[in-house]
């Protein structure tokens, strides 16, 4: 896959420096760091949010900045965990003394760097909690293993913590509004191509044109199981029947996330939408809200991802509440 | 060998980060094999910066330069191998403050630097991450009493390749399950160079 | 390029469903027509705007259908111009009395296609008036051939119109100030890799991996030159020197659009917007908005486009001005 | 043969079809390199439901036919050659209204079907459009005062391969400008296989 950068070295760097000159109204990068923080960071008496992890998943993590979302995106490498000096200064920057709470997806490295941040902060007297998103249901919940992954499903962790936050509730209340969520949601996705990390080079894995990987990350590693393409309709009932196996969602009422992982049109989003809501109806779930687009990403990696939120009144109310983030417009 | 100085220190990064740099996209395709690709890449880029921190700064003591080498680590590398690989570097630093590296000392600080990752990480021995390899140095080193560059390489040598059958239960390559058989882990051959590097300085002292 | 899709006979169909399922307080599909139209049209004494074209450029031009934008997009198979038929309903449906502008690009299927349409709802007593973008800048702007494409700039058009006429203005002023949009717009796109039409089923063109294609399109068609791919910097330099060649520029105040084709990540957009920020900045242009993303897509074509809107008090006020469409909210 | 009947046009129709269906590929690899690969879609959409269309009514005259054609043609094919098409057949129609699609009125009815698409598309001979196979057609015809199946066929077949030397002015082509040359006009070579279908139903008749 061909690159439009200038240097792999620098990707990250420049990629930041291109967001902030595009929206300078709201994003502001600290000096000297990785990591973007909202242009009016800390919010007076406000639970400062840090989520991040690698790049690669544009528009996660600073498109997700803004009121009634993040207040700081650490920017890692591409598909590499920032370290605990960056998460370090995000939560320095948008403390404003009513504590952080840090949005972390389960992934080793990730878990291991934020949390050592988190140690850091708080050795510097700053009041700091985390929640961990494990929402992958291709991966097994194992406490034997890593676990589970956090992926697309993170988003919406983002959205209602972030609006928990905007309206003045404690970090207790905002961490357990987003263990509420990562309680209730699932996700699972397809892969019909890989993508190629700049500086590597070469493209992660390689595909048949007759072939796709099933349950695959966000970090272009193969998924659990290699099989034949099928039909849109197909591929949306696999992801659905897996998500609905997993957590009991009968008689609830969900908010539904078709997630792009990066070069698949958002017309194949919507046609996979369709075969979803329907499965959906039949199931006699109620649906409150749908994303179709690209929200968490794998560079230019094909295929996509089935989320479903489980979802009540203070969820639907959070969901709807007002969002400035670039990439979650409400 | 008598007991590791800050010269041999500096040679042991100096001859890691050159393997390292020239196995950057052995690493990167191991990690692309069971993992996301970036091995190679976050390594590359720690070495590169250990080695430039290392040639601004003058230390007397090794348990200073190994306290920069593992801040430099954790702060450069990033993902699961800077944090893993710092937290190695800092046990050791920490157990060597104000004491000369004697094979003792120095045996006893790996042994602490294999208890910090594996704190850090969650994971035992046969999970398929750096612990295998790292855990059987340590316990071979803690055997002896001297500095033995065979048996250190040899031995993590053997432990790298026997990630190769070993089915992931931590880190990235843990997704996989069964597919994970048939590759070595990409972190174990990291540190097999490492060692390997190590064992030459030892070799070339004598 | 492998497809999540049923059968590329129903993609465009499939697509639609899926779309107003996700969004069905916004959305509304005219029953048995590829016909999207914003919920509530016709809204009362507001001037219809219609735009549309061929599919495969999603969010385009559903995603800017809203209060604020467009009253109704109408989706032509893929990279196929609509019909007039279908053009037609569109139009009556949008009509609330006050008259309906149609936004067309300028591709001789759109316009002939467009125009038909035009001529049957004024024989039905509705008013109708259009404009035509055309701000391509790699086509020569001759009035002896088919003239400039219209591209992404097209999405400046829907919302500035939009805005104008969400405020109450009349049809002569909508379509004036459409007009001194598509004066003052000007873009440019490079492609690195080509797209695949699912009914055709193959690549519209191959690209050796040191390739690129400057001056494309946005269906899959080969630019005006195939050049060996350069940076990111070296590109934004050569689109957005192109762009300021052709209209004078000099003390003006801009918007600027960095659009993804398809499959670019963001992570690219970003790095583009980079350099052109720092270009504007040496030509002393100010630079009032910016926005990077996917505006007008060709399928899953890898490249990107610059558009340059010159802006003054006026459009910047319009460009401000709230919208509500999926995918251009403010 | 005399005059053109139902039948006639109807077969007109299914034999134009049927090369349509066959060679909708090539259609749309000629508008892969100089358009946007729909041409052979667009066009196998459009006749497959004019023959639908045409199976399910019954028409006493040619001209109503026409028109049914005309209108399934202008709403189902889209894109350029849609409403050219469209407009082709409706001015067909137009002509022989309640006329006998005699050789004179029909090469009448194919002049003005050029001239209405000339007026829609604004295009004019020599600007690698349809309108070459169409406009050499009508005026090879307008010469003759016979139906003649290897001079319509002939004409068109070379008006369509003259296409392929030209530059393009009209049309998406023009894009390109100097590269659209060496390339036939898609259009063009479905307009030649409705010619040529045309010449077959008139040897047919003999
Ligand atoms: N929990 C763990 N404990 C010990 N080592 C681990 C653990 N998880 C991962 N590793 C090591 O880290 C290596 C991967 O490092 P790297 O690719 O740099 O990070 P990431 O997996 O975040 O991309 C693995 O090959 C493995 O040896
Ligand atoms: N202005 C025009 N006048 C006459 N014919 C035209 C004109 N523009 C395009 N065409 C014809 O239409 C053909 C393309 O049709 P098609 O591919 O179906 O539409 P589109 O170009 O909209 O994709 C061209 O090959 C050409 O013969
Ligand atoms: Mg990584
Ligand atoms: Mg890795
Ligand atoms: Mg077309
Ligand atoms: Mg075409």
């Amino acid at each position: 896959m061909k690159k439009i950068i200038n240097d792999p070295e620098h990707a990250v760097q420049d990629m930041i420096k291109g967001l902030v000159a595009a929206y300078p109204k709201q994003l502001k990068q600290i000096t000297g760091t990785n990591v973007i923080i909202r242009k009016e960071a800390p919010v007076a008496t406000k639970v400062g949010l840090v989520s991040g992890g690698g790049s690669g998943h544009e528009p996660a993590h600073a498109g997700y900045i803004g009121k009634g979302m993040l207040d700081a995106a650490v920017v890692g490498e591409v598909f590499t965990s920032p370290t605990p000096d960056q998460v370090l200064e995000a939560i320095k920057a948008v403390d404003s003394g009513a504590g952080v709470l840090l949005i972390i997806k389960n992934y080793t490295g990730d878990v291991m760097n934020f949390e050592m941040a988190a140690e850091m902060a708080e050795a510097e007297g700053i009041q700091v909690d985390k929640v961990i998103v494990n929402d992958d249901v291709a991966v097994e919940n194992s406490t034997a293993t890593t676990g589970r992954r956090g992926i697309a499903g993170t988003v919406l962790v983002h959205k209602i913590a972030g609006a928990m936050a905007e309206q003045g509730a404690s970090l207790k209340e905002v961490k357990d509004i987003a263990e509420k969520v990562i309680a209730g949601v699932r996700s699972m996705g397809v892969a019909t191509a890989a993508c190629t990390v700049p500086a590597a080079g070469k493209q992660s894995f390689e595909l048949a044109e007759d072939e796709m990987e099933i349950g695959i990350g966000i970090h272009g590693e193969p998924g659990i199981e290699r099989k034949k393409l099928s039909s849109a309709a197909e591929i949306a009932q696999q992801l659905t029947d897996k998500i609905l196996a997993d957590l009991d969602f009968k008689d609830s009422e969900v908010a539904v996330m078709i997630n792009g992982l990066g070069s698949t049109p958002e017309m194949e989003l919507y046609i996979v939408n369709q075969t979803v809501q329907g499965i959906l109806a039949e199931h006699e779930i109620k649906v409150s809200h749908t994303f179709v687009g690209e929200y968490m990403t794998a560079l230019e990696m094909a295929g996509c991802s089935v989320t479903l939120l489980k979802v009540d009144k203070e969820l639907k109310a959070l969901l709807d509440a007002p969002s400035t983030a670039l990439a979650f417009k409400m | 060998m008598d007991h590791l100085q800050v010269n041999h220190v500096y040679q042991w990064m100096q001859i890691t980060n050159d393997k390292i740099q020239k196995n950057k996209e052995t690493l990167t395709s191991l990690d692309q094999a069971i993992g996301d690709g970036d091995h190679g890449i976050n390594m590359a880029r720690g070495f590169q910066e250990v080695m430039n921190k290392l040639d601004t700064e003058n230390y007397e003591h090794v348990a200073d330069m190994l306290k920069d080498i593992a801040m430099t680590l954790m702060s450069k590398v990033g993902g699961a191998a800077g944090p893993l690989y710092g937290t190695a570097f800092l046990k050791m630093s920490t157990r060597l403050k104000e004491q000369d590296a004697t094979y003792g000392n120095f045996s006893q600080a790996i042994i602490e630097a294999v208890n910090g990752v594996k704190q850090r990480g969650k994971a035992e021995i046969g999970e398929k991450t750096m612990v295998d390899v790292w855990s059987a140095v340590a316990d071979q080193m803690s055997k002896e009493n001297h500095f033995s560059a065979d048996l250190i390489v040899n031995t993590a040598k053997e432990a790298m390749e026997s990630t190769k059958e070993m089915m992931a239960t931590k880190g990235r390559a843990a997704y996989l399950k069964e597919r994970s058989v048939g590759h070595m882990d990409p972190g174990s051959v990291s540190s097999f160079y490492l060692f390997e590097a190590l064992a030459e300085v030892i070799a070339e002292e004598g």
